[in-house]
């Protein structure tokens, strides 16, 4: 019998005291809440403190970017990817080092590197990449990142990609009609000796 | 009442034009769309105010926006509205293998449980459609057709977790109607009367003449037919037929679109129903706390519908803070704790109303 | 490289890792310097785990792991004592080669015996050892002791049959089924024997080595190469 | 008192139900209410895990890792590079065993958050939940300052880290464990305590420590039956050793030991630890080092095999390694913690009623994706 009325008075109690700590959460909504208000309010939060210093805040795994002017065409990114994302074919440039104006080719990368190939096919499928970051790390020239990362100055962070085909998530970042003009030059040259 | 005054208006109006039995049938009906409207405006409001409490609980801000279209309006206010539309414009889906008259009547029914309970509710001391002698009876009785359609939905869906719902949902409105009319019996016993406007005003004078503060065994009346109609609405923390974590949707599984906006409006009228009767039965009804303080026939109606507010507000916060009970918990607590207690007070009110009265 | 090379590189590494870095850097050939540095980094690794290796065998986990050692070959000897000839090829210091015959009445044994109690499977799984031969794995752990094992039992590809230690320990009922379903291991006296992560019509055993994906199942042909990629 | 059998029914909880926690099917054979057998169904979300694994490099093996357990990603990585350290001899520096220490108990409570939250949402208590999503997300949060990932970090590589600490890593983690510490008495006020969250919980679904042991259960499922094992204790990884804790153990406050509500009392109570050795890990990570000095250029372990386990959120994350010699690992197994806390299910949930089963479900804090790799 006393067990019952225990019972009863423990269900009660606990009860009450669920219900006074819901209700203060109630009343205190406007300062406790949490939520991000997506598309007005964007990450990095802007009002809302949340102890972070936005500044050196500059890790984000986004999207990934390559700066084809930078790139060297050595395929250390392709060989890291674990999901076979990245896809590179690489020509012999006929002139090492030299900028390339037809194909828009730059000879020499911003660290000083010169070119010895022409990167005539960059394709990152964004639809089946992990996002684990594995293929920035070998880059020798820094040329891939994660827009949001070690170059997010160049690049802001974007974290909203979307498209309406699945296509359209393969980048493709190789100088459009590279291929075509390299050949096209090649002949050239061969016709000229 | 309201049925009669239309009907005198309307003869007054259209004498000669049309029939008495039209004009009857009409002054029926005009009270009746006000019914479904007032229905189908609370439920937009209450959505929204479920919405609301249950964010603010959990630290979130709910539905919000600036404005219509992509946003949910200023304050989220069109979301209801919003949810509405969808789920009218939704594809009606029967399937292949249900019982198809039986699952397209089954919401019908349970819309028609709440909707008919409405018109014995009192809004004002004339405000009421059909003032019945027997009105807290009455409301009793047509709200258990609500297990009847509950058990329609589950067996007509031919399927097994609606079958579990169904069952489940009879068992518990079953039950839980006991110890919520013996807690009405003491109402009864005090007010010497059945009929709703009667025990209002057996109420009047005030705050402290409200049936709840008549004597120490009343509010414990009050808090068991408060938990016993969360029962019978199946809120948490009795919404096992529904219980998302272990039945799916309960009932509702098959359910969509307009069929399934139909439970979920009756759910929340008979919410308003229930509230409407401890209202009527405890709080005084649509009498001011204070005697003489905002007491005329439209400041009834405010009384009326802010005492529903409060306590349905009370349901929204229980629901949100509690977890659910289990099967057998549940007819435990209805057979073993709910009923003796029950008993026990309608003796303790019979003698205190011998002693002090 | 020409010899003299080699022994100008030789000779600024030694410097160098005396503390005299300026010995590379003025060497004059740039290939040169760079062998010599790479040459300077080996030697310097070389260098660090000499040091490092004391501070390992200082570590908490060396003396465990020695304990172990000595803890395996112990329990195959007073294996063998009790079952006889159970014991397949050499002794191991890392683990204990059982033959499949009398696995399950040794498992029972290495529960029960109280100076073993080895009352909790960790885990088990199977290893395609190439040569036409499977092996299952039974990584065995003692609660009251806090010792643990390893038990490898070797079948050949053909008849893959081992006796199922699920009654010993339940934890290896769904262990099996998942070795059976990777390498077609057949546990034999094992109640419920089913695939357990693959449906049950998948044709083939993944995890072996010479395995190839079907060509379609249930009429869908699996892809092999990307689509729209090459 | 005479029982009435019904019919029996056979009823798939499942593969797409809310009470299963990713997609398992349970095949359940009921009487009315009363499930007397079940039988779990696996592998909706297998992804050859292990034959991946066959076909990259030892560093590739890391962001699959992250995608078995979820829930604590960190952990899984953890897990693994232990095991690769142990079986390359590779020794790392103390800033590093710090900061992965922080963040491994970081992960712990987050997921221990998400599994009592869980817990609570399977017993319908939608508050509690969304409270400790709440809290879990500024843990997220701290993760993505430091490696720019929210889930699948890949943070955590053999011999070292990804990324260093940013600057004020340490003291928004100080300031959200002092933020946090009082939630934790309020959550267990407003779940733990409740009433009817006890008479869910409690007395149902009891696992017999021998039981636990026999089917494998382990982490705060089989501490919670009053086992002390605790392999950050008992077989000390990194530098756990030098850390000052307690493990907490069911005591069957509320009913008998072992019951699920000593299953959510033992996790609430990890998070209190893992709180106290976040502080002593902040105070121990020596200021200046590189985290990148340990790591080998290539990866290829010595020809042998390793069996390492350590002590995810869940319980013993086992990796067996075998390697070849080459940078390719020959095969590689992972234990998972959470398979074997599927396969006691039966036994322990089998006659009691649904609700039960699926609250007993709840209170064992599965993964599928750890479950089907």
């Amino acid at each position: 019998m006393s067990t019952y009325f225990k019972d009863i008075y423990e269900t009660v109690t606990s009860i009450l005291g669920g219900m006074g700590i819901t209700i203060m959460h109630l009343f205190k909504a406007r300062n406790d809440n949490v939520t991000l208000q997506y598309p007005e309010e964007k990450w990095p939060r802007p009002e809302r403190n949340i102890g972070f210093d936005h500044g050196s805040y500059n890790v984000i795994r986004s999207r990934l970017h390559v700066d084809m002017d930078d790139c060297i065409g050595c395929l250390k990114c392709e060989r890291a990817c674990p999901v076979d994302c990245i896809k590179i074919v690489t020509e012999k440039s006929p002139a090492r080092g030299e900028d390339l104006k037809d194909i828009k080719h730059k000879g020499i990368t911003s660290n000083g590197t010169k070119k010895a190939l022409v990167v005539t096919r960059f394709d990152i499928d964004m639809s089946e990449c992990c996002y684990c970051n594995l293929c920035t790390y070998p880059c020798p020239e820094e040329c891939i990142f994660m827009t949001g990362g070690p170059n997010s100055k160049k690049h802001p962070i974007d974290y909203e990609f979307s498209e309406p085909d699945r296509s359209d998530l393969i980048y493709r970042f190789a100088k459009p009609g590279s291929k075509e003009g390299l050949e096209k030059m090649n002949q050239a040259k061969d016709g000229g000796e | 009442m309201t049925v009669d005054y239309l009907f005198e208006i309307l003869s007054g109006l259209f004498e000669g034009l049309i029939g008495t039995n039209s004009l009857l049938l009409l002054s029926m009906l005009i009270p009746c769309l006000a019914v479904f409207g007032f229905i189908t405006v609370y439920g937009l409001v209450v959505i929204y105010a479920e919405l609301k409490v249950s964010s603010f609980i959990q630290d979130k801000v709910g539905p919000m926006g600036q404005g219509p279209g992509l946003h949910a309006g200023k304050w989220g206010l069109l979301q209801p509205i919003a949810d509405a539309l969808k789920l009218l414009s939704k594809e009606d889906i029967i399937p292949s293998s249900a019982d198809r008259p039986l699952f397209i009547f089954a919401p019908f029914m349970i819309f028609i449980g709440a909707f008919i309970s409405f018109i014995a509710i009192p809004f004002g001391e004339s405000i009421i459609i059909a003032d019945f002698n027997i009105g807290i009876f009455y409301i009793l009785g047509v709200g258990s057709i609500a297990v009847l359609s509950l058990i329609l939905a589950g067996w007509a869906s031919n399927n097994k977790w609606s079958l579990y719902g169904g069952m489940r949902s009879a068992a518990q409105i079953v039950s839980y109607e006991i110890p919520a009319g013996l807690s009405l019996i003491i109402v009864i016993m005090l007010s010497e009367s059945l009929n709703m406007q009667d025990i209002i005003k057996y109420q009047s004078g005030g705050v402290f003449n409200w049936i709840i503060f008549d004597n120490p065994f009343v509010p414990v009346a009050f808090v068991i037919y408060f938990i016993s109609a969360l029962a019978e609405t199946n809120r948490t923390p009795f919404d096992l037929p529904e219980s998302e974590s272990e039945l799916v949707a309960g009932f509702a599984t098959e359910y969509s679109g307009m069929r399934y906006a139909f439970f979920f409006l009756s759910e929340y009228a008979n919410m308003f129903v229930v509230s409407a009767v401890a209202v009527v039965g405890f709080l005084g009804g649509w009498q001011s706390p204070l005697v003489g303080f905002l007491d005329s026939a439209a400041w009834g109606v405010f009384w009326m519908i802010s005492k529903t507010a409060a306590l349905i507000f009370v349901m929204l916060w229980l629901r949100w803070t509690l977890p659910r009970l289990r099967v057998d918990q549940l007819m435990s607590v209805c057979w073993k704790v709910f009923l003796p207690i029950s008993l026990v007070n309608i003796f303790g009110v019979a003698i205190w109303t011998v002693i002090f009265n | 490289m020409s010899e003299d090379k080699e022994k100008l590189i030789s000779e600024a590494v030694e410097k160098a890792l005396k503390g005299d870095k300026e010995a590379i850097n003025s060497i004059e050939d740039r290939v040169t310097r760079a062998k010599a540095k790479a040459a300077l980094v080996k030697a310097q690794r070389n260098q660090t785990m000499v040091i490092e290796e004391p501070t390992d065998t200082n570590s908490e986990e060396t003396p465990n792991k020695n304990q172990k050692l000595n803890l395996s070959q112990e329990i195959a000897q007073k294996i063998e004592k009790k079952f006889p000839k159970s014991i397949d090829g050499e002794q191991n210091e890392k683990w204990i080669q059982l033959k499949p015959e009398n696995w399950f009445e040794i498992a029972n044994y290495l529960k029960s015996d109280e100076g073993l109690l080895f009352d909790s499977l960790q885990c088990n799984t199977g290893v395609d050892i190439g040569e036409e031969f499977l092996e299952s794995r039974y990584n065995l752990h003692s609660m009251k002791h806090l010792n643990s094992i390893e038990i490898r039992i070797k079948v050949s590809i053909e008849n893959p049959e081992i006796p199922s230690v699920e009654k010993i320990w339940r934890v290896a009922d769904w262990f099996e089924r998942e070795t059976y379903d990777m390498f077609g291991i057949v546990f034999s006296s094992h109640s419920d024997l089913r695939r357990i992560l693959l449906p049950e019509d998948w044709e083939g055993w993944p995890l072996r080595k010479d395995y190839e994906v079907q060509e379609t199942y249930h009429g869908i042909v699996i892809p092999k190469v990307k689509e729209g990629w090459e | 008192m005479g029982v009435v059998h019904g019919q029996e029914m056979v009823l798939n909880i499942g593969p797409q139900h809310p009470a299963t926690h990713g997609v398992l099917r349970l095949q359940v054979k009921t009487d009315g209410e009363v499930i007397s057998e079940i039988t779990p169904y696996l592998g909706y979300l297998h992804r050859c895990f292990e034959k991946h694994c066959e076909n990259v490099t030892y560093e590739q093996v890391i962001p699959f890792t992250d995608r078995c357990d979820y829930l604590a990603s960190m952990s899984m990585n953890f897990g693994y590079v232990v095991a690769m350290e142990r079986l390359m001899d590779i020794k790392v520096d103390d800033r590093v065993e710090f900061i992965r220490i922080i963040m491994a108990e970081l992960q712990r409570i987050g997921s221990h958050l998400l599994a009592v939250g869980v817990f609570g949402l399977d017993l319908g208590a939608f508050t509690p939940f969304l409270h400790m999503l709440r809290d879990r997300e500024r843990i997220l949060d701290l993760f993505e300052m430091t490696c720019g990932a929210r889930l699948l970090y890949n943070y955590m590589w053999v011999g070292g880290l990804s990324h260093d600490l940013p600057t004020g890593f340490i003291e928004s983690t100080l300031e959200f464990l002092d933020y946090f510490e009082p939630k934790v008495d309020e959550f267990e006020n407003l779940l733990g305590n409740n009433k009817i969250f006890v008479e869910r919980s409690a007395d149902i679904g009891v696992m017999p420590a021998e039981v636990a042991i026999n089917y494998g259960v382990t982490g705060p499922n089989l501490r919670a039956s009053g086992v002390n094992w605790d392999l950050r204790k008992d077989d000390p990884y990194s530098a756990y050793s030098r850390l000052d804790f307690e493990v907490p153990v069911g005591n069957g406050i509320k009913g008998t030991v072992g019951d699920s509500w000593d299953r959510f009392y033992v996790r609430i109570q990890e998070i209190r630890q893992s709180v106290k050795i976040i502080r002593q890990a902040i105070d121990l990570l020596p200021k200046e080092g590189d985290v990148h000095k340990a790591m080998p250029k290539k990866i290829r372990p010595p020809k042998g095999s390793i069996y390492s386990r350590t002590e995810s959120p869940r319980g013993d994350l086992g990796y067996y390694i075998e390697s070849d010699g080459t940078s390719i690992p020959y095969r590689l197994k992972m234990r998972s913690p959470a398979f074997t806390a599927l396969g006691v299910l039966n036994e322990i949930a089998s006659g009691w009623l649904m609700s039960d089963v699926l609250a007993i479900l709840g209170s064992l804090d599965i993964v599928l994706g750890e479950i089907d790799r």
